[in-house]
């Protein structure tokens, strides 16, 4: 993964800004947030409080999860007004091996 | 290589008098350097300060432990501390005080050596109105030095060191102040 | 625009101080952050100077710590600009660990240090305790003997520290009041001269570059930690030759010549002393004067890069001499080593050489300890007996009161 | 000082906020339910919406070691970490650079920056404080962010003078001699504010048009401004960490983290909770307030709830005493 030393840029200067993405975080999540477009009004206080940059909005519309990156932290489902949002053990998503 | 080691008291200007012979003689294209002995003291306190003057580069970053001339700018320094210390028969003393060569040789019972005298305070208080006996003390030197750095050279080093800081009334009285001493300093 | 003050070479009675003020104000850095401390107050006071009179284009930061210092010039470097700075002594402890930030983040960033004891007790005088204190930092370090020599390595060390090779921090040590505040006769280059000798920074990774965001100064784990250390030490080795392309470069243009070492009179000397900083010139007067007066052949090896260490350049004057027995004068000590940091410098080259000389150390001038002729003679005078075989102490003190 | 004139330049409504990039990306390490990385997307958010490039100086702690794991990087901007004590030193040293290089045309004039020191309470309240401290008095243009998760939690929860009093911690734990940690937090926002410094609030992330308000105000102003932002840190309080938000609310909603600015030395609280809930509310639902729940230690929460009332209190005379005629 990381390079030997003559390949390194140098002073362990990052130089890909966002490289982090590729870096999954979904695995640390216990609880998944099951996304209901139906009852989603849009009000984006999903969004607004997401410590994790997770929830997807394309054209100001939410059109759901980034379940790469999200922890499960809860705070979307929490704070949405609508119950559009809720938090559902991830055991029941994970396929078994 | 002359070495000079001048003693006065903190708050003089015999530092600034080191500083410009230096630069003078650094501006006729020769070397020297000028080295001031730091420590803590305050105004008043005794202090000590160094030249080198060479024709040839100098090397030496050492304290001037054997000076060819000591120039005293304090004359209560003659009772105070070891103007001697170090020299040999042939230094030379530039001692502001109001008496003679002679005088002072029976009043310190000095050997050999030769002793040149200029009443530098009396100088300082008619021209600056201040004792401020650095620059008639630079004055006698120049003339002690024999030709060694022209006093013109010197007059235009005290000007540019001044020239911003001082008023003209000020500056003009330091340099008859410089010219009078280096006529008036006696041999014996 | 800033006027142009020196037209052609000039000869100045300066302070060590100002010359090194005055090699910032031809260098004309874009950042200067510095705090002042005894004895490299007067440098910072005549920069200032400079700054309130509009003599040079940079941004001041009068910062409120070396601490601060050091970490401004991390961030205008980091930022792509060319940052300088100076401190002595406890400053420079101060900014110990912003020092191995700006070697490991690759930072050109220049500074004078006017070598001051560490307390305790306090003392504001010359020794080099602090730069050898900091001397695995990564960091290029040089030693200057007098003023010119503070001056001319400043201007060098713009394009050492900033070669793609290196792109790594200097710092060029002169001694506290010794130099810094005596005057003595300098030789000044003309503004244009030294511009044209330093030339543009090319920034690599800007900050500021906000169309190619970087992160600077990220975590390195246990998976490649290692690999940027290794990379230091590569371009460590690459000063090494940098150094001297710079100083040759320097020679043409200027001809004055600078090398990793000053070999003074060692061709056909019998005893050799190593020693670095202003003591170097006390010494070569005392060379002479032995050389003339009793005919004792001795020579002296100046060291001036003492990082990247010029191991090999140091045993090719010693090979290339008579040598019996070497003296290394240290202004530091090493507590519980077997002498000074340069001693065991020289031991370590002699080993890379698999060639053995008989060497003594000698501690000198802590807190500003004056070290004249009469010293320096007697430590000749010890390596003399050690060549001859008798027993000298492994470290020996010069003006100590026993 | 120069009047800052805000009215004019909005912050979009929260729907065309989404329109911009995150430049916080995920993929950082920062736990499940920080509030820090909320607090730096909701300054983005304006940021981007007001065309600013921001350019970062993180002291290290939390946000700057889950952010930037070699080779991974959480940052669509320029960053740089120093070390621990000196974000505010090094940001000065950035934005000199800025200054100088623009000043000789090396830079492209079009592109509107601001220069940003972020830190947690460690590297601000303590170690940094000096190097804060001296940058504000150096007025360099720059914008001071803290997020205040009121202890040292990247190093596993240890006491820092931002920690509320009887808060529990690894290095003032609450034994049989002790409740926690005896002393006060030190209330930064008037030390900052005593620098003169053109701009300083205290925000919450729960109350973000609140927040984005004063964060745009910085960004407008010319020279220092001190954010100091409610960061919540469900492992170091031992919270839910889906009640990050709700804590915060309680925060504001108890008068524990009063709402307000300094803007030109006048003071101005910028909410007011209609009826302000017992401190009780905000504290229990972290446990490193559990202790003060037992019976026999009524009278420490009746003692924090006193030193709440007394801050509100003197919040208001500030702003009474610093109000325009």
């Amino acid at each position: 993964m990381i390079k030997g030393w003559k390949e390194l840029p140098i002073g362990g200067v990052i130089i890909e800004p966002g490289s982090s993405e590729k870096y999954d975080t979904g695995e640390w999540r216990a609880w998944r947030p099951v996304f209901d477009s139906s009852k989603c009004v849009h009000c984006m206080m999903c969004w607004i409080f997401c410590p994790d940059s997770s929830i997807l909005v394309k054209e100001e519309k939410m059109v759901g999860i980034d379940y790469d990156h999200c922890k499960g932290c809860g705070i979307c489902a929490h704070e949405c007004p609508t119950n559009a949002l809720e938090m559902k053990p991830e055991y029941l998503f994970r396929e078994e091996d | 290589m002359i070495e000079i080691r001048w003693h006065a008291r903190g708050g003089q200007g015999a530092v600034t008098a080191s500083k410009i012979l230096a630069s003078a003689v650094i501006e006729e294209g020769k070397y020297a350097q000028s080295n001031p002995d730091y420590g803590a003291e305050r105004s008043g306190a005794p202090l000590r300060a160094y030249n080198r003057v060479s024709e040839k580069p100098i090397t030496l970053h050492c304290m001037v432990l054997n000076p060819d001339i000591v120039v005293i700018v304090d004359p209560t320094l003659l009772k105070a501390v070891p103007f001697l210390e170090g020299t040999d028969e042939n230094a030379i003393l530039v001692i502001n005080t109001d008496k003679t060569p002679n005088e002072i040789r029976e009043k310190y019972k000095i050997e050999g050596r030769k002793i040149y005298t200029v009443d530098a305070t009396k100088i300082a208080m008619e021209e600056l109105k201040r004792s401020l006996m650095n620059i008639p003390m630079l004055g006698a030197l120049i003339k002690v030095l024999n030709g060694l750095v022209d006093i013109k050279t010197v007059e235009e080093d005290i000007k540019k060191t001044f020239g911003k800081k001082v008023s003209e009334n000020v500056l003009s009285a330091n340099i008859r102040a410089l010219y009078r001493a280096y006529e008036e300093v006696k041999g014996e | 625009m800033r006027p142009e003050l020196i037209k052609e070479v000039t000869y100045v009675p300066y302070s060590g101080n100002m010359a090194a003020a005055e090699a910032m104000r031809q260098i004309n850095p874009d950042v200067v952050a510095a705090y002042p401390i005894t004895p490299q107050t007067e440098l910072m006071q005549c920069f200032a100077d400079f700054v309130a009179n509009g003599l040079v284009d940079s941004e001041y930061i009068p910062v409120e710590s070396e601490h601060s210092a050091m970490s401004a010039c991390v961030g205008a470097a980091a930022a792509g600009s060319r940052a300088m700075t100076a401190t002595a002594g406890p400053g420079l402890a101060y900014m110990w660990e912003v020092l191995g930030i700006a070697s490991g983040m690759r930072l050109p960033i220049v500074m004078t240090v006017v070598n001051r004891a560490l307390s305790a007790p306090i003392n504001i005088h010359g020794d080099q305790s602090d730069m050898m204190g900091a001397r695995d930092q990564g960091w290029i370090m040089l030693f200057s003997e007098n003023a010119e020599e503070q001056y001319d390595n400043l201007i060098q060390v713009i394009r050492i520290a900033e070669d793609e090779r290196t792109r790594l921090p200097v710092m060029i040590g002169m001694d506290g009041f010794v130099i810094s505040h005596a005057i003595e006769r300098v030789r000044l280059l003309p503004d244009k001269a030294v511009e044209e000798f330093v030339g543009e920074l090319k920034p690599m990774y800007s900050l500021l570059d906000v169309d190619n965001p970087v992160a600077h100064g990220a975590v390195a784990m246990t998976d490649s930690y290692m690999e940027f250390k290794r990379q230091q030490r590569e371009a460590m080795m690459n000063a090494y030759k940098v150094i001297r392309e710079v100083g040759k470069a320097f020679e043409e243009a200027f001809g004055k010549k600078y090398e990793h070492i000053e070999a003074y009179k060692t061709e056909d000397a019998d005893y050799i002393l190593v020693v670095t900083g202003s003591a170097a010139g006390t010494a070569k007067y005392v060379v002479d004067k032995l050389r003339e007066e009793k005919g004792i052949k001795v020579g002296i090896i100046k060291i001036r890069t003492f990082r990247p260490f010029p191991y090999y350049d140091v045993m090719d004057a010693i090979e290339a001499s008579n040598c019996k027995a070497i003296g290394i004068l240290d202004r530091a000590e090493t507590f519980g080593g077997a002498s000074g940091p340069l001693f065991e410098e020289v031991a370590t080259a002699q080993h890379l050489r698999r060639k053995y000389y008989p060497m003594t150390g000698f501690i000198y001038g802590l807190g500003g300890r004056d070290t004249n002729v009469h010293h320096i003679e007697e430590a000749i005078d010890k390596v003399m007996k050690l060549a001859a075989g008798e027993e000298v102490p492994l470290v020996n003190y010069l003006n100590l009161k026993e | 000082m120069a009047q800052i004139k805000t009215a004019e330049i909005k912050v979009p409504p929260l729907k065309k906020l989404t329109n911009y990039p995150e430049k916080l990306v995920p993929g950082h390490r920062l736990c499940a339910g920080c509030g820090a990385s909320i607090i730096i997307r909701q300054m983005y958010m304006v940021a981007s919406a007001l065309g600013y490039e921001l350019i970062i100086a993180n002291a290290t702690g939390c946000v700057e070691v889950c952010t930037t794991i070699y080779p991974y990087n959480a940052w669509k901007s320029p960053w740089i970490h120093n070390a621990f004590e000196n974000a505010a030193a090094t940001i000065s040293g950035a934005e000199a650079a800025y200054k100088a290089l623009k000043r000789k045309g090396k830079l492209p004039t079009d592109k509107k920056v601001k220069f940003v020191a972020l830190g947690g309470d460690g590297g601000t309240y303590d170690i940094g404080f000096q190097s804060l401290s001296g940058a504000l008095e150096r007025g360099h243009d720059f914008i001071y962010v803290c997020y205040d998760n009121e202890a040292y939690m990247n190093t596993g929860i240890q006491r820092s003078s931002a920690t509320p009093k009887y808060a529990n911690t690894t290095t003032q734990p609450v034994g049989s001699e002790s409740f926690g940690k005896p002393q006060t937090k030190k209330w930064m926002p008037e030390v900052v504010a005593a620098h003169g410094i053109p701009y300083v609030a205290q925000v919450a992330p729960s109350h973000w048009k609140d927040f984005m308000e004063k964060f745009k105000k910085a960004l407008l102003t010319e020279g220092p401004s001190f954010i100091n932002a409610f960061s919540v840190c469900p492992r170091g309080w031992r919270s839910k960490e889906e009640e990050g938000i709700l804590v915060t609310k309680l925060a504001v909603e108890t008068n524990y983290w009063p709402l307000f600015e300094v803007e030109n030395g006048k003071w101005r609280i910028t909410y007011r909770p209609k009826n302000p809930k017992p401190l009780e509310e905000f504290l229990k639902l972290q446990g490193r307030f559990k202790h003060l729940f037992k019976p026999e230690n009524k009278h420490l929460i009746d003692e924090l709830q006193a030193e709440v009332d007394r801050r509100w209190e003197r919040l208001n005379r500030m702003e009474n005493l610093t109000r325009e005629e």
